[in-house]
């Protein structure tokens, strides 16, 4: 078949098309043709299927993140808010920060090197559209079993993927998350997060403004990959010659995203740009229709331009490639020979495509002949909203009302001993050194904090010491007991593990993996968690600047846990005041900050031990993590702590095992009154730290404390080679290192 | 008159900076040269960092040995001018053959990041003259492809000629011979080494400040 | 070798650095790996269908590679 | 490929991995690279000569590794 052009088009109302084939349901079909007065041709069915995909238009999700801007805390840091590829926080000296987390659930597990490796890719370029240059990376991963064979297949690949992209860029790599559920075995979730740093005044938006302005496109040729079912499908119907063969996994090229890097760094700080789009998913589609969109209206494109890796692509295949490490940009034509030439220096192709009109439609032309010819609002920002039906899942009361007292708890301190054991070198609890070792922090010469740290931290300027701290958390067990509370339990453990570093939390990223959207329980749980963190986030003052939503995380009718990953990023004045994790010095006293109450539902404990998930996850207390953080922050500043660390899954035992391993001192403990050994090791009770006091500053520190109404319990001092709970039992640091280091290794080397 | 100490950067170098930041804290110029311009701008001193020079594509540094500045370093190394190449820069100097051997895939084949402890072998090489022989150092080690080898007749001569300047200290991290860390040219201006001595010159972001002699040596070397 | 649809960066940087060394007329080059395997037996149409079989599911990741399994005598392998 | 007297990790790894997946008797397996380098004109000695100088002076590094050059045609290149 010829080409299908606007004019063809108009002639054939009635040729068929493949519409359900690309994903379009009827109603969204007809629409289409209602906008534009006459069927689409094939080129814009295309653009219109994938940008009105869950994926890029946000279908389902729309209705509930609009919570996050309606219920936005006021923020004085706040120069970009949410509906940018990422939003911007001022962290002072006129230095500006912006970080986003983006998902590659799906690709990773299909080819777990690349697409962990795209992942990475993809989240950088959204950081470079905004003219900041990359700084750091962070990937919060979910696998399966950790001795499940499928295991051994993914995340050996997905690792080696996030550290041969993220090594080869030359982004220090300073933080993420490793779990292991059986929930996650048919979807494990890649999650990949940037931090970027530029000047207030280089923040550069997404938009097309200008008629006459010319659009380049630079970076990777445009090949076949990433298309997918959807092109085979589309280039049959379109047209059967052709080679139908289209592969759906992505290869990514680190070398050439560097240049990328380097090049649009360049052509920023020259001032060349007017507007600039990464090529992520749906790829021309995606960054003319919004380019245009957000700019006057009018685009016209020569889609034959385009370099091409593989000739023999149709042209509804070329806008939807999503062919990686392509960038978008519009320049003034007074600039563009510069720009073409600054390309030319770092080795990157760049071809002009293209320019803005001054009218309102999105036109593209195939070898002179017209294929689209449409509103790009329509395509980019007006695609289908839905608001889908909830239901409170049926199974949800049996769950809660399965509680966790019932299970056997220690009989004697021997036992109580070996499950300690048993936690610390359990898969999710046991050191991450097999995977972190892969990952180079060095670079770049800013990493204050990395692995295994609360929250890693970089340093943005060298002269005054300013930097940022940022933790990613989440805890889909906790999220499936109680949706709403899981998501605000995310939010208040990153939270407090940035201020654990000594660093004032400014703004959340957040990644919310779900299921089905089409299953109203996943819904009601999609609901529940966004109506928590929006809520949460309003409450701490912290608003969230970006994230992403990925839906479908399902195999067969078992959906994930609900699992909601919050990023928290937090400035510190001076990062030489930071404060470390490491117990570093015998005798200094070890206290608990907050309440510690008998909450084992979903906790770590009732995992490794029982294999147990139920009753409801620990209380939330926004008010006291929010107090908690404002000691962390003032003992760091003046000085009055040396280490600190969170308490989390695991409770004080695993913290204080993590604390004495990485400093390589023991400690002795005592059971405050009131609380039995159990309790005082495993609970998971929220709002606490434990925090390490130099000598001399007791008094000062505690008077603090008692002066804001944060309970600190001494419970014990820094002492020995062993960890000591004094009455109970001894754990020599040597056994105890053992077992922490030797899960990972023993399952993946 | 300061010491210029030229960093080249090479598409997918990414430790120029820090070799930059390490020569200025040492209390040298830095100067930055690209790979396409044969010209070394009167440096009295060249660093090769590390990185992914063209991606370590083909084989790592192979294809930066190639480049325009390249050729000016070569000839002006053979002439004696120091030269430091640090991980990337190693497998670059190797791949020129400035330095005998080539490094290979690590042992257990993944990337490792990790901070290193290591000999000093040799203290009396142009980039080495500020420690003492035997003294022990820890600085960071981050390479996929850090395995030093060659046959056994250079192995015997650079033991033989104490051209070993470095030896990997607490466990051979990627399976290079001997344990070797880094070596020397016979006339001990060209070093290369697989470790990263420019992260660990500041505290607050290293494990030590024990990289900080690799700068200083240089330095003093040249100003006498 | 990789899929010919499936992007080649390492074969890319060779074949873009080539003409600087002074190598023309290279029209595209394309990087892989290969595998010499050693076996003692001679090789019957049924070792080589173990061989193949080790190929798809072990040697080659089939969702981007291809592969082609040829046989050699110990003295033409090199 | 790797000189037979450096020693080679990855082919190393290949043939522990292998009684594990159930294939036995291979006795040795080494790693390699493999370049498919497409030139448009029928290739001549001469041809053939810059080639080979092509994988010496660059595609190999001969300290470490061996090479050789085979001719195929481009319908048997798959
Ligand atoms: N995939 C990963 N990549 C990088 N760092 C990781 C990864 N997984 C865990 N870490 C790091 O290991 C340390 C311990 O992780 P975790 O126990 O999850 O921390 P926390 O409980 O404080 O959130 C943290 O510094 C975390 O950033
Ligand atoms: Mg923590």
């Amino acid at each position: 078949m010829s080409l299908d052009t606007v004019k063809h088009a108009a002639d054939t109302p009635e040729a068929p098309q493949p519409w359900a084939e690309l994903g379009l349901k009827r109603d969204e079909y007809d629409r289409v043709r209602e906008i534009l007065g006459r069927r689409p041709t094939g080129a814009e069915l295309a653009m219109y299927s994938v940008m009105w995909s869950e994926h890029c238009s946000y279908k389902s999700s729309k209705v509930h993140l609009r919570q996050f801007g309606d219920k936005a805390p006021h923020s004085d840091a706040l120069l970009v808010g949410i509906g940018e590829q990422a939003g911007v926080v001022d962290v002072g000296r006129g230095i500006a920060v912006t970080f986003k987390i983006e998902s590659h659930n799906h690709p990773s597990y299909v080819e777990p090197y690349q697409g962990a490796a795209t992942g990475i890719g993809g989240i950088v370029r959204d950081i470079i559209a905004m003219g900041a240059r990359p700084v750091a990376v962070m990937d919060p991963l979910r696998f399966g079993a950790a001795d499940h064979p499928d295991t051994r297949r993914v995340l050996p690949g997905v690792v080696a993927g996030i550290g041969g992209y993220g090594n080869c860029l030359g982004l220090p790599n300073i933080g993420g998350e490793v779990v292991f559920d059986p929930c996650y075995q048919g979807n494990p979730l890649v999650n990949a997060l940037c931090v970027g740093v530029m000047k207030h005044e280089d923040i550069h938006l997404a938009k097309a403004a200008g008629a006459g302005n010319k659009v380049i496109l630079y970076g990777a040729r445009t090949g076949g990959d990433g298309i997918g079912g959807a092109s085979i499908l589309a280039s049959e119907s379109f047209d059967s010659t052709k080679p139908s063969k289209r592969p759906a996994v992505q290869v990514g090229d680190p070398f050439q995203e560097k240049l990328l890097i380097e090049c649009t760094l360049e052509v920023f700080a020259e001032g060349l740009v007017t507007g600039i789009q990464d090529l992520g998913a749906a790829g021309l589609s995606c960054a003319t229709s919004e380019l245009a969109s957000n700019g006057s209206g009018g685009m016209r494109v020569e889609l034959d331009t385009v370099p091409l890796r593989d000739s023999s692509l149709s042209p509804e295949e070329i806008l939807m490639s999503e062919s990686q490490e392509r960038m978008c940009a519009v320049v003034e034509p007074a600039n563009v020979d510069r720009f073409l030439e600054i390309c030319a220096k770092w080795d990157v192709i760049a071809t002009v495509i293209g320019e803005v009109t001054d009218g309102d439609r999105l036109e593209i032309f195939w070898h002179g002949e017209q294929i689209v010819d449409v509103p790009p609002r329509t395509v980019a920002h007006e695609g289908p909203v839905y608001d889908r039906p909830q239901a409170r899942p049926a199974w949800l009361d049996a769950l809660r009302a399965d509680d966790p007292a019932a299970l056997p708890r220690p009989a004697d301190d021997a036992e109580l001993r070996a499950q300690v054991l048993a936690l610390v070198s359990s898969p999710n609890q046991a050191s991450k050194a097999w995977i972190t070792a892969q990952y180079d922090r060095y670079v770049l010469g800013n990493t204050v904090l990395a692995q295994p740290e609360d929250s890693g931290m970089i340093r943005v300027d060298e002269e005054s010491g300013l930097g940022v701290a940022i933790a990613t958390d989440g805890n889909g067990r906790y999220a499936k007991l109680d949706p709403y509370a899981g998501a605000q339990l995310a939010l208040a453990e990153a939270y407090r593990n940035v201020a654990a570093t000594g660093a004032t939390p400014l703004a959340v990223t957040d990644c919310l993996n779900f299921g089905s959207p089409e299953d109203p329980s996943v819904m009601w749980q999609f609901a529940e968690a966004t109506r928590g963190l929006a809520d949460a986030c309003l409450t701490l003052g912290t608003p969230v600047t970006g994230g992403n939503v990925s839906l479908y995380n399902q195999t067969g009718e078992a959906a994930i846990h609900p699992t909601p990953v919050v990023g928290v990023l937090g400035v510190i004045d001076d990062v030489a005041r930071r404060t470390p994790m490491a117990f570093r010095e015998a005798g200094q006293l070890l206290y608990l900050l907050g309440d510690t109450a008998d909450e084992f539902g979903g906790s770590a404990w009732s995992q490794v031990v029982h294999g147990h998930l139920g009753g409801l996850p620990p209380k939330v207390d926004l008010e006291r993590e929010r107090l908690l953080g404002e000691i962390l922050v003032s003992a760091s500043r003046d000085g009055m702590i040396d280490a600190a660390h969170d308490l989390s899954d695991g409770g004080l035992v695993q913290a204080v095992a993590e604390s004495c391993l990485k400093g390589g001192q023991g400690a002795r403990l005592v059971v405050p009154d009131g609380l039995d050994a159990f309790t005082f090791l495993f609970s998971e009770s929220t709002g606490r730290a434990v925090v390490a006091v130099p000598r001399g500053e007791e008094v000062r520190f505690t008077d603090m404390c008692a002066a804001r109404g944060l309970p600190a319990a001494r419970v014990g001092v820094i002492d020995g080679d062993a960890i000591e709970v004094q009455g109970a039992f001894t754990l020599p640091l040597d056994e105890l290192r053992e077992a922490h280091e030797r899960t990972l290794p023993a399952l993946f080397a | 008159m300061t010491t210029r100490v030229g960093v080249v950067t090479f598409p997918g170098s990414l430790d120029d900076r820090d070799a930059q930041r390490a020569v200025k804290l040492a209390g040298g110029e830095p100067v930055a040269l690209w790979h396409g311009d044969k010209d070394l701008h009167q440096v009295d001193a060249v660093i090769l960092p590390g990185g992914f020079s063209y991606g370590d594509y083909l084989r790592c540094g192979a294809i930066a040995r190639f480049s325009p500045v390249m050729e000016t370093i070569i000839d002006q190394a053979r002439a004696g001018l120091p030269v430091l190449g640090i991980c990337n820069g190693f497998q670059v100097l190797c791949e020129s053959h400035l330095l005998p051997g080539a490094l290979t895939r690590n042992d257990h084949l993944h990337f490792i990041c990790r901070d290193q402890r290591l000999r000093v072998e040799n203290a009396a090489t142009a980039w080495t003259a500020d420690y003492t022989a035997g003294q022990e150092i820890t600085v960071p080690l981050k390479n996929g492809e850090g395995g030093y080898v060659a046959d056994e007749r250079t192995l015997d001569e650079l033991e033989a000629e104490g051209r070993v300047v470095f030896r990997y200290l607490g466990g051979n991290p990627n399976g290079s011979r001997r344990d070797i860390a880094g070596i020397t040219n016979e006339a001990g201006n060209v070093v290369g080494l697989m470790p990263h001595p420019e992260h660990a010159v500041e505290a607050l972001t290293g494990p030590t400040i024990d990289g900080l002699g690799f700068f200083t040596s240089a330095l003093r070397k040249l100003v006498a | 070798m990789l899929k010919p649809e499936i992007l080649d960066p390492q074969g890319q940087a060779v074949q873009r650095a080539l003409p600087r060394l002074g190598f023309e007329g290279v029209s595209d080059v394309r990087q892989g790996k290969r595998f010499e395997l050693e076996v003692a037996d001679p090789v019957d149409e049924a070792a080589l269908e173990r061989v193949r079989e080790m190929a798809r599911t072990f040697l080659a990741n089939t969702v981007i590679e291809d592969f082609h399994v040829r046989i050699e005598e110990v003295e033409a392998a090199r």
